[in-house]
């Protein structure tokens, strides 16, 4: 079973050489910590940088410096600011190629849901509706089942929705799934995760393959 | 000869703002927003008013000191969180709140200042954010009808700026502020900086002072930080 | 009777104190020079300048520094540079006060047409459709007839027409004129032009009150 | 670590440009036009190209170059004065052509580059350019529906560009190279002083690099003038 940095460091492997990537916030931050020495990558922050680097050194933090998390960062050489506008263009206008980014649920025809519980929280879709809606390559990463234990991973989503049919792949603590015709492809087990933990933390449709590889991290 | 915007400080600049306007606030989370603006808003005490800004402040700081005061009647965000005044407002329906992408948000700004009074975009397609919108197909895929968002005010944070209402943002305290002040009929910008004409270099502006109604020099920014992150001195990058 | 000069001096009484303003190829160009000392006025150029100067001192010229009519220029203090994109934002957008424009022909309920001769002339329409359709003043500047000596000003335009109900008021080398309710109301009479050389080379309905002043310049 | 899109020059820049592609070119009039590129598509002898830019060039210069090799089935432009053999062959049906407004060709090439496949816009309504179009009214008043353009390659031109592919503009040589940036598949950009990453300042970039796929030091640029105004030392401004 992973962690949130094992889900991370398996995501990281879905990156390419010259891609432009955004990172939501929580276990999608952590994406940037493990992508592959070497690799020419961006990360684009949707509140307004692209070439975003580290946090900054102790003591060095600027207020008018920070990511989508309102976290307080640092900008790589090569970087560029831009306003919102610009931002979403580049969302919009796909010259982002992948979106990471967190779920409450998602469904087995690419539905996902992860900005309001009616009546309890909403805090609101921030950038998601828009990356959802035309990101190419979307990864969820979330943990497979909720803190009661509920699948994750649904026939249908209960929540109301961030987006429609646009998720394509899910990597959560027990495992990397696709989403095609309607249903969820077991592609990897997360080490130590057998076919069958997944199968019964998954509730919606799961097509299992009769070889199901564990990831190499 | 270029055209003044300079007014004396945060009271002339917010003189005219009335109870039941539509106002703008550039800013993301804490980062960019008119401080001075917002204080002298509370020192006003209008009242019902709409405000439209991507997030809603926290606490005790930025819109947060507006909420508290029961100043506004409706909001148009994309992400309140961080705010458990506004939360309780909201679901105890004192608050009226229209949620919309983020990227909608800006664009429909945009629009509201650029006379395009309605555009097609994909984001919301399928969720509550469509409801009541028109739909249309383009290249086989669907999109929603959005319209241009306007206000009587809009306020922005600038770095620098000079007399003729010429405006540069420092980094990511960009934000709305440009669509925004696009968007005001009238736009106030309080700056870190305000400087002659002449000594910003006309190919570095952000924002054209033909956008802006009246400019002034802010005082005492305290600029907060939501998510002081930092590492340690000598940790790799 | 005014020359191109004296039509854009009339022009300039046109502007306020604190007005952004676009002119257009030709006569409106002049009108920067008429403007009242001490004014504050700057002038938009909509492929992407706001506060354009003069032409520049022999040998300064750049031709990165050129207005909508291609001529080199320079840039006032103040002044700013912008995309097209941007520029337009301003025209639509309706920030810019008063558009002053040539014609090839203007019609009693506002029409206007200054882009195309079927099957002689296509130049093309360049930034005119957006100014017309979005400025809140637009003045005219024109000759009241064609070489031909026949009049400029008609019931109905045969030109293709570049904007509809849109031109306010009309300057040309006899006359100013208004535009409402469908017909010309004769405002002013150039110096030394009668109402009746006004009535006969104006084609469309021409309103004319008892008294008609003579242009103060 | 930035994404580097430095090709070694014109060559390698407009390599996989076809006969019959749509191609966007920046500039306005003969300022900020990719003289190199140009040079380079007359040389490559693409054919049957449909060109997307606000001018044509003159005769033997810019665009011109291209119109008197025959290379272009079709242009969708501004303002196409200054041109005999533009006219010549417009009129004779040699070459189609698509005349739009100013304003509406630079929010269209924005369009196609920030996924918005359509917009309202009053220019153009109740004249050849609405022509098949759909009239909608909004506060009163009639807009016509504009469709975004993009394009298999776009030619952009810029002053200083660095290995990210980030661009700055010079004075009014930007234009319309940044929409058009936005709206190619592949943008090529050809500069006058191509720079390591870390040389330009964030704040001050005109175009991100996320919209440059290649970008070169460009050679020997003319820059002409096509009215070459001026007034005498010494004279009044």
């Amino acid at each position: 079973m992973l962690d949130k940095n094992g889900i991370a460091t398996r995501i990281a492997q879905e990156v390419r050489d010259g891609w432009y990537v955004n990172l939501g916030i929580g276990i999608p931050t952590l994406v940037a910590n493990h992508i592959q020495k070497g690799m020419e990558v961006e990360f684009q922050s949707e509140n307004g940088i692209l070439g975003m680097g580290p946090f900054p050194i102790e003591g060095s933090e600027d207020a008018d410096l920070i990511n989508a998390g309102k976290q307080t960062i640092t900008a790589m050489p090569g970087a560029v600011y831009f306003d919102s506008a610009t931002s979403f263009a580049m969302i919009r206008g796909r010259h982002v190629q992948l979106t990471v980014l967190g779920a409450m649920e998602v469904s087995s025809n690419g539905d996902i849901a992860n900005w309001k519980i009616p009546g309890k929280m909403v805090k609101g879709m921030g950038g998601a509706m828009d990356l959802v809606a035309s990101a190419d390559n979307i990864v969820v990463a979330m943990m497979h089942t909720n803190r009661a234990g509920e699948s994750k991973l649904l026939p249908t989503c209960s929540l109301p929705l961030t987006g429609v049919g646009c998720v394509k792949r899910v990597v959560t603590n027990l495992a990397v799934l696709d989403i095609k015709d309607g249903a969820f492809h077991l592609i990897e087990r997360a080490p130590g995760v057998s076919v069958q933990e997944i199968i019964d933390a998954t509730a919606g449709e799961l097509i299992v393959p009769s070889d199901v590889p564990e990831m190499t991290l | 000869m270029s055209i003044s915007k300079v007014v004396s400080g945060v009271e002339e600049a917010c003189s005219g703002v009335e109870d039941g306007m539509t106002l703008m606030l550039g800013g993301f989370g804490l980062c960019g927003i008119p401080e001075n603006c917002i204080e002298q808003l509370v020192k006003l005490g209008v009242k019902e008013v709409t405000c439209i800004s991507n997030n809603a402040g926290i606490d005790g700081f930025g819109l947060g000191k507006l909420l508290s005061g029961h100043q506004i009647r409706k909001m148009i965000s994309s992400y309140v969180g961080e705010n458990e005044e506004f939360e309780r407002q909201m679901l105890s329906g004192e608050l009226e709140v229209d949620l919309i992408p983020q990227g909608s948000l800006a664009e429909r700004c945009r629009a509201g200042g650029a006379g395009i009074p309605a555009f097609y975009t994909p984001a919301g397609y399928g969720t509550e954010v469509a409801e009541g919108k028109e739909v249309r197909e383009f290249n086989g895929k669907p999109h929603i009808l959005e319209s241009a968002l306007t206000a009587d005010f809009a306020f922005v944070k600038a770095w620098k700026g000079d007399v003729a209402g010429n405006l540069i943002f420092k980094a990511t305290a960009r934000n709305f502020n440009p669509m925004m002040a696009m968007a005001g009929k009238i736009t106030i910008a309080e700056v870190e900086e305000l400087v002659p004409v002449g000594e910003l270099d006309p190919n570095e502006i952000h924002t054209p002072g033909i956008f802006v109604q009246r400019i002034f020099q802010g005082l005492s920014f305290e600029k907060r930080i939501e998510q002081r992150t930092v590492r340690p001195l000598n940790s790799p990058s």
